[in-house]
């Protein structure tokens, strides 16, 4: 066979094949774009309906439109309560998970340390806020310090249980070969165990995204004047509904935003899988 | 049976301060009125006020008179038909060494306070004409350990609170809000519009059969801790007891004793309201005084409850 | 290029450690009465059972024997991935496990073992990486030039689930290749590559084996290849793993392919079937 | 070699490696038990000395001694307490991992689903609960229901957000054997998806332990008069720190009792995997 | 029992379907112009161009082909895993997803692709688990059965992470002739075993070809199987992968081992290993 004919032959025929690739994946992208969105319209209708159809008064549920209407004419005040919000629920968060993922290093390679402390952490993770808001605030006083504090608390425990599970699932074969390297144990954590606990971090990321936005509005609880949770307080102590909702959806748009970002995180690290299923 | 069910939906978790309700439960005071009594807990995430304007239960009480200004500022249809406590006990602690003993010794002070009481502060600094620039407030979670600590120099609570109070020890220093001059009422009952038309015969029973209970709990100190710990084994009878003789205190007043146990006053309520606008607390509009209370239930019971002053 | 042709240029082999100064007959690798057994909730396995033998220095050893006999279970015995339940390992003059922390020993595994996060080059390049040497000495075959020879110029970016097993399995020789360790422990190496790229393989690793004086053990299930490339061939029997002979190959230093075709070959060949055929 | 003599060398040899297994089995399973009841007693002292050196008082820390008075005068009180509280957090935890489960199961085999609804589960994650309280409360009543909600809902995040990936992460070797065999959707969920998934979904459950006890507590704070959260708020409110320490111990003790019962079921589920690392 | 000796009874074949009754030369698996390109983000792999050959019902197809040049692909074409750029693919006068669906198709993984959570034993039980057909045809070999046939009795408890790789293999080829599939699929199959439980296995294979009329089509990179085994032998070329040549076996279709030493059989070796070697 004739291999400049052949060549000929070929080359549109690979160029169509990588047109196809891209298209196809343009219109994934689109979808994943669209598709959320579709979904929340879909719930926003759902909440509509249910509330005209159900005449549901509104200081048990506002209608959307209400919301909306306070939305945009609150639209600064929640804007400025986001801010202190946000600042806690990601400084949580990134203390909150370092720590776990320091934690869970340790006790991967101390075992002993792990069956030590693993229950021990597990009854830490019980203790309520209240309980422990005192010493908090006796500790790190009455500023951004203790709302951190309690959002990296929340954090903390789905990443450590994850992360020492992605840590300690290494393959075998894996493990076999950084042995013949000779490789020491921060190697094996870089090379080996870090990679391979990747999905499980990511999906104790995920988690971590929505639970610092709570941990950091549970904290203003303890006392705080601006912020989130202490909109959420003062809009149900005036039985402002439509702020109390317009608020919590807020946080909650917020944290969407941080799982998203996390998400988009996760597909720009994790490139090498093959997709799997049909 | 067919007795008519009042549920009452409490706006905190059940305590000493419904001991007249409990007596009333146990004594069958409300069996021979004719109502099935049955308590709502409420608590830290729930005030109950949207549960009862949605019908659900037909009676409710809350911890401060506020609340019921709120929602009706608010449109929610409630009404306030009786006060459980005639002035409302909260009070501003401090500390024999750098005491708060009335308004003006607040110039200067660190006020650690919930955030949904700072609106009691800012009302009392308004009412004494004290700036507000010269108090510093921090707001705080239901704790007094920061005074303790130093961190501020006043906090807040209920005097009816005595457990509470006993951690601050003997050097503490009471600065009642009333006495401050901002007249609020504690533990007010409501309920919806409707049902205070619809159902008045409901409440009228509720009521007479409630305050049967309170002059019980009045008479019989003693006996009414221990059915209140029955009812609710969690609570321990010697703070209880320790804490009706204040509960008692502020149930009962000169104007009980004339009125009957519940009576309210519309002048309080109208000074409340107006102090409210003042501050400007009504964000939606300002709520008429028959918008918020109804003096109907009381009235109609003026001689079933007990005048005790 | 995939496979065989192009890459044929002769690597560079200075890296490699000088072949074996002491005197000749040392062992490399020695076994005494090596038992292992496998105990689970459900049974016991006894993979090898009172085996002995010894490779010496610069030397080159085939293990042929049926599926199961402890093969690969007696070079990761070599490798210290595995502790004998008895019986006396000796690698390099050290205990298994120091000769390991020492990064004398390249390790071809049955499967691949490739990190799928990372692309062929990269994994041919995990050993700079990781463990005691992170440079290659002077002159030694770069991961790139160790890609070509194994016929894999070309693909250094692709990651392994896009490539074919053989493919995946010439990864994992470069890798193991890369450094010159002083002892290489192969398991099926060259299992799942065409006779093409077998057969040049073959002569490139008895060419480095050569220049380099690295002690090779090498299991495969083709008795031409253990003949092959072996100085002795190790014959194990299953069930309990156990060594039927140990035979020494009376074969030229310098083999080319058709040596496969001569008597001697040929004989020795007849020789290890019937050791196979009677192991059982 | 004569068979005879060797087998009679190696029957002794056999039991000796068959001892010194169940030896070391025994050996660990002892220091399963021990370590961690070290680690809590050792936390104990340290909190102990903390306490004692740092003279804190009591409103802020109490000492464990006055906590473990409390604990055993008030022993029976505490434990009809647990007992609604134990009872949310179970029912929640069922509740909230079987319906994260089964949407899991929905996204992985309708991606459109996922698309659509994940950031609304995201959002809808992060309302607090007082916002949802009153609807709660509306449609639940005041019992033990909107409690087991509250539980549920905390519990149904994490398990979603891991289950999602161990029902996707499967081998795509082992996605085409099931195609070649032409399993149904259902096949390869119940004898490839959910195997794979049982590591996420361990882990899961283990955070779930945790956090449904959480909530059954924050639950109770919408209105219960008896459970750990009651008794919290009472203590808290009559600022008895030892009551309060001693409650929130309880409860702890329950929720790590909770997360061992985990552990334990997943060595008796997971029996397969081979022991990695070294 | 380990390995080759003991497990040499002749299996029941009742289970299969009975050899083709259609009129011979109707082709049971054909191919016209396949082109198979894997798109990354990086490049573009073409797998195979234009290839097209067809297998008659109940014929015997090797393939034979440099690492790379595309044969698991191919399998995967007609076992419908992967989607063919271009052309047509016919399997059992249907299209593959067809015939996947209806479940005529056996395929052997070229690593074993075993479910770790189950034994050894309930790996080859997998097939009567799931898809259409639950029950065994009357008299077809049970899965203990199959797993004598392949030298694994006394391991049906073992899971997959205590086999040996050649024992993980020959569960997989137990697993793939459950239930008699009418379309075989095998890729490098006896890649990993002796060369001894290899014979075995080829002289079992073409028997249960012969009484059972399946289709078979086997990648090897052994030139003797391929020989051995097949009655057509597909050479392929590598990149991009494209047929070199269908070459017809001209061999007696009952064969023994002995084969391998007769003339005709050698010299087609010869002339494949040429085309094999002409094909890069
Ligand atoms: N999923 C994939 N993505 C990208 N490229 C792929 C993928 N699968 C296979 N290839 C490429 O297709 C070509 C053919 O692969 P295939 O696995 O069919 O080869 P093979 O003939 O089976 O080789 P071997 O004998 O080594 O197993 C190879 O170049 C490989 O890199
Ligand atoms: N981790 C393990 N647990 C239990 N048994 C094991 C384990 N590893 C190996 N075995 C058993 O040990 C024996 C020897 O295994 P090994 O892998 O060494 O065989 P092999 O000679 O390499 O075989 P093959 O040629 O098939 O690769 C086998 O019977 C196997 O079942
Ligand atoms: C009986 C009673 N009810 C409510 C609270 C909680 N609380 C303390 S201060 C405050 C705001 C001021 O009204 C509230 C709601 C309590 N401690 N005791
Ligand atoms: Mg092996
Ligand atoms: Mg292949």
């Amino acid at each position: 066979m004739s291999t400049i004919a052949e060549t000929a032959d070929l080359l549109p025929d690979v160029s169509a094949a990588e047109a196809e690739f891209a298209r196809r994946k343009s219109r994934e992208t689109w979808r994943r774009r669209l598709l959320p969105a579709a979904g929340i319209l879909g719930a926003l209708a759902l909440w509509g309906a249910a509330v005209w159809i159900f005449k549901v008064p509104p200081f048990v549920a506002p209608s959307p439109v209400a919301v909306f209407a306070t939305l945009t004419a609150k639209f600064g005040l929640l804007m400025e309560n986001l801010l202190p919000t946000a600042i806690e629920a990601i400084c949580g968060f990134l203390l909150g998970n370092v720590t776990a993922i320091v934690i869970a290093t340790t006790f991967v390679h101390k075992k002993v340390l792990e069956e030590a402390f693993f229950p021990l952490v597990v009854i830490i993770n019980t203790i309520p806020v209240v309980a422990k808001a005192p010493i908090l605030v006796l500790l790190l006083g009455n500023g951004m310090e203790p709302k951190i504090a309690i959002a990296a608390l929340i954090c903390f425990f789905p990443t450590l249980v994850n992360m020492v599970r992605g840590l300690e699932s290494v393959n075998p074969q894996a493990m076999e070969l950084m042995r013949v390297l000779s490789a020491s144990k921060t190697e094996v954590f870089l090379k080996l165990r870090l990679y391979n606990s990747l999905p499980y971090l990511f999906s104790a990321l995920k988690i971590s995204a929505s639970t610092s936005v709570i941990g950091a509005i549970v904290g203003e609880w303890i006392g705080s004047t601006t912020g989130i949770g202490a909109l959420i307080i003062q809009a149900t102590y005036a039985f402002d509904s439509a702020l109390l909702y317009a608020t919590v959806i807020v946080g909650s748009c917020f944290s969407m935003l941080f799982f998203l970002t996390i998400t988009l995180a996760e597909r720009l690290v994790v490139r090498w899988q093959a997709p799997t299923g049909h | 049976q067919g007795k008519p069910v009042v549920n009452l939906q409490l706006g905190w978790i059940l305590g000493g301060n419904q001991i007249g309700e409990v007596c009333a439960k146990q004594m069958g005071f409300y069996d021979q009125e004719g109502v099935d009594l049955k308590f709502q807990s409420g608590g830290p995430n729930i005030d109950g006020v949207a549960v009862v304007a949605a019908g659900r239960f037909e009676v409710g009480q809350v911890s401060s008179s506020p609340s019921l200004m709120l929602a009706a500022s608010q449109d929610i249809p409630i009404q306030c038909f009786a006060v459980g406590a005639q002035q409302h006990p909260y009070t501003f602690f401090s500390l024999k060494k750098n005491p708060v003993r009335e308004p003006k010794d607040l110039v200067g002070k660190k006020v650690g306070i919930q955030a949904t009481g700072v609106i009691l502060l800012r009302a009392l600094l308004a009412k004494n004409k004290i700036p507000e620039k010269d108090v510093t407030i921090v707001t705080i979670g239901a704790d007094m350990a920061p005074l303790l600590t130093g961190q501020v120099d006043v906090v807040t609570g209920w005097l009816t609170n005595t457990t509470a109070l006993k951690v601050l020890g003997p050097d503490r220093v009471d600065l009642r809000l009333w006495d401050a001059g901002v007249h609020l009422y504690a533990l007010p009952y409501y309920a919806t519009t409707t049902t205070i038309k619809t159902k008045a015969d409901v409440l009228q029973k509720f009521l007479r059969a409630s305050g049967k209970g309170w002059a019980y709990a009045h008479a019989n100190r003693d006996e009414a801790v221990k059915l209140l710990v029955k009812e609710f084994p969690n609570l321990v009878a010697a703070d209880e007891r320790e804490a009706l003789d204040v509960m008692l205190q502020y149930a009962f007043s000169a104007k009980t004793g004339a009125e009957g146990w519940g009576t309210m006053d519309p002048a309080v309520w109208a000074d409340q309201i107006g102090l409210y606008a003042e501050l400007g607390q009504f964000s939606k509009r300002t709520p008429k005084l028959e918008e918020v209370m109804t003096m109907d239930i009381l009235k109609a019971t003026a001689d079933g409850r007990p005048k005790i002053g | 290029m995939t496979a065989p042709s192009t890459a044929t240029s002769a690597l560079p082999v200075a890296g490699f450690p000088p072949a074996a100064v002491t005197a000749a007959g040392e062992p490399a690798v020695s076994c005494r009465n090596v038992t292992v057994r496998f105990v689970t909730d459900r049974r016991t396995v006894t993979a090898l059972e009172n085996v002995s033998f010894s490779v010496e220095k610069g030397g080159f050893l085939s293990l042929l024997g049926p599926s199961g006999c402890g093969k690969s279970t007696l070079l990761r015995v070599v490798a210290d991935l595995v502790s004998p339940t008895h019986g006396q390992v000796n690698v390099l003059g050290m205990t298994p496990q120091d000769a390991r922390l020492k990064r004398s020993l390249g390790f071809v595994f049955q499967d691949a073992a490739l990190l799928p996060w990372r692309t062929a080059l990269q994994n041919v390049e995990l050993p700079l990486e990781v463990g005691g040497a992170k440079k290659l000495p002077s002159g030694a075959p770069t991961p790139r030039e160790l890609m070509k020879l194994v016929g894999l110029e070309g693909w250094e970016g692709s990651f392994p689930h896009e490539l074919s097993g053989g493919m995946r399995q010439r990864v994992s020789i470069a890798r193991a290749l890369l450094g010159g360790p002083r002892i290489l422990l192969m398991d099926e190496p060259f299992g799942a590559l065409d006779e093409i790229t077998r057969d040049r393989l073959n002569e490139e690793l008895r060419r480095i084996w050569q220049e380099t004086g690295t002690t090779i053990m090498f299991v495969t299930h083709s008795v031409y290849e253990a003949l092959f490339l072996g100085e002795q061939v190790l014959v194990l029997a299953a069930n309990p793993g156990r060594v039927t002979e140990l035979v020494d190959v009376d074969l030229p230093r310098d083999r080319t392919l058709k040596i496969r075709e001569t008597a001697p070959f040929v004989s020795i060949a007849a020789e290890l079937r019937e050791l196979l055929g009677r192991g059982v």
